[in-house]
């Protein structure tokens, strides 16, 4: 039931650990994303994620809450990091724990769509042509956009 | 602080940030013609647009979002005293 | 890429480990399944889990592969106990790996979904009322049935 | 063997394997009156449907699962020389 900002690599076996011993129960789902060594046709080397700290926090602590109560979660966290990071490093890692296993693979979703687009992060790529921020994509507002329809459950 | 003057705290994200060069910076609000109870974020913006071409091109282009007090509002919410209003760019987390 | 079915506890933390050590990726999603205490309104005390080892190890390989076509995985793996197993003991483990978020997630509950209903395991409960055989149910089958009509993706 | 015998293997399992008391044995289809090319899952489960009381009513529930060489089938499937022919009820897995 906590978020975590932070600069450090994610330790996402400690993250799991912690997540099923403070929250048992009989359904666990996690993502875990990482730096991609490209962006399009652009190779990337670097990634800077800056972010916006106060409001980053209130954001996935309210929709760790939404998901909660959405899908009926004993336990979730997100934690996501900001700073320089390299590929392959991870860059932002959910659990979700529920009594059945749709919830809690929903939840993760449901947290990862809505934290795309809503939580204030913003990636500036290094690559061979340079540095660059990140265009937002349509497709993510458009997975975003899923839950409020109702179309994902 | 003179009565019925409002001070605010605005930030810039990302490229907005680089743009202006400014992350962060108070805003006396007495230099607005409005009364107080009526600056919304759009009268926030007619105003810092004011600070020359750069400033007008990035604080109306289409995509930018503005966040006050830490939460994604509209053009029309209201800004109060101690208020801290952030513009930037669609987000890119995750 | 590969099947495990044992009696012994999973160790999520390993599994995790050495499925993103053989294939890398962006996104990695994971589901892990713990015996309940209960089952509808009965206390469980412990499960047995009886399977039809050749054809269970078949029907999960061939899940693992056909998630793979579907979801473009770069990597998945699944890993199944069997035996006697106490409440709050691991009993499923899915991970499933690919470039982007919607694919990893989908892939896994995909995954959970098709092995509940076709993979050959067969749950014995104990508990205050004696033991009796889980019954399959119909949401069970529900959920599957949503991968066969498009519903879901 | 004789020419034209088939025989097959059959596997029982959860609740099925418990209230028949068997787990595994060899079917020899010499037993059976069709030729062996046609001989279908149905046609095994009459034939070991007279195996008793029991047999009739464990292989006749509606939601029986017939699995031929590990996959599960009709039970219009044919089977051949060799095969493994499993019965259960729904699994229950995961």
């Amino acid at each position: 039931m906590s978020v975590a900002l932070q600069s450090e690599a994610i330790d996402v076996a400690a993250e799991y650990a912690k997540l099923v011993r403070d929250s048992p129960g009989a359904a666990v789902a996690t993502f875990t994303g990482y730096v991609r060594d490209h962006s399009g046709q652009q190779s990337v080397t670097e990634l800077e994620l800056e972010h916006y700290p106060e409001m980053a926090l209130k954001v996935l602590e309210d929709l760790g809450q939404s998901a909660t109560e959405r899908f009926g979660l004993s336990g979730w966290r997100i934690v996501h990091r900001f700073g320089r990071l390299a590929v392959s490093e991870t860059i932002v890692w959910v659990g979700a724990v529920a009594d059945h296993r749709g919830e809690a693979i929903s939840a993760c979703e449901l947290m990862m769509d809505t934290l795309k687009t809503d939580a204030p992060f913003w990636k500036r790529e290094q690559g061979a042509a340079g540095e660059q921020w990140v265009a937002s994509r349509d497709s993510d507002s458009a997975r975003r956009a899923r839950w409020q329809s109702g179309e994902a459950q | 602080m003179a009565s019925g003057s409002v001070s605010i705290t605005i930030k810039l994200f990302s490229a907005l940030r680089e743009a202006l060069g400014e992350s962060e910076f108070q805003l006396n609000l007495t230099e607005v013609s409005e009364a107080p109870a009526q600056i919304d974020v759009a009268a926030i913006k007619k105003l810092l647009s004011q600070r020359g071409a750069e400033w007008k091109e990035a604080l109306n282009q289409p995509n930018l979002v503005h966040a006050l007090n830490h939460k994604v509002v509209f053009t029309d919410a209201v800004v109060s005293e101690g208020d801290e209003l952030a513009f930037f760019p669609p987000m890119t987390g995750g």
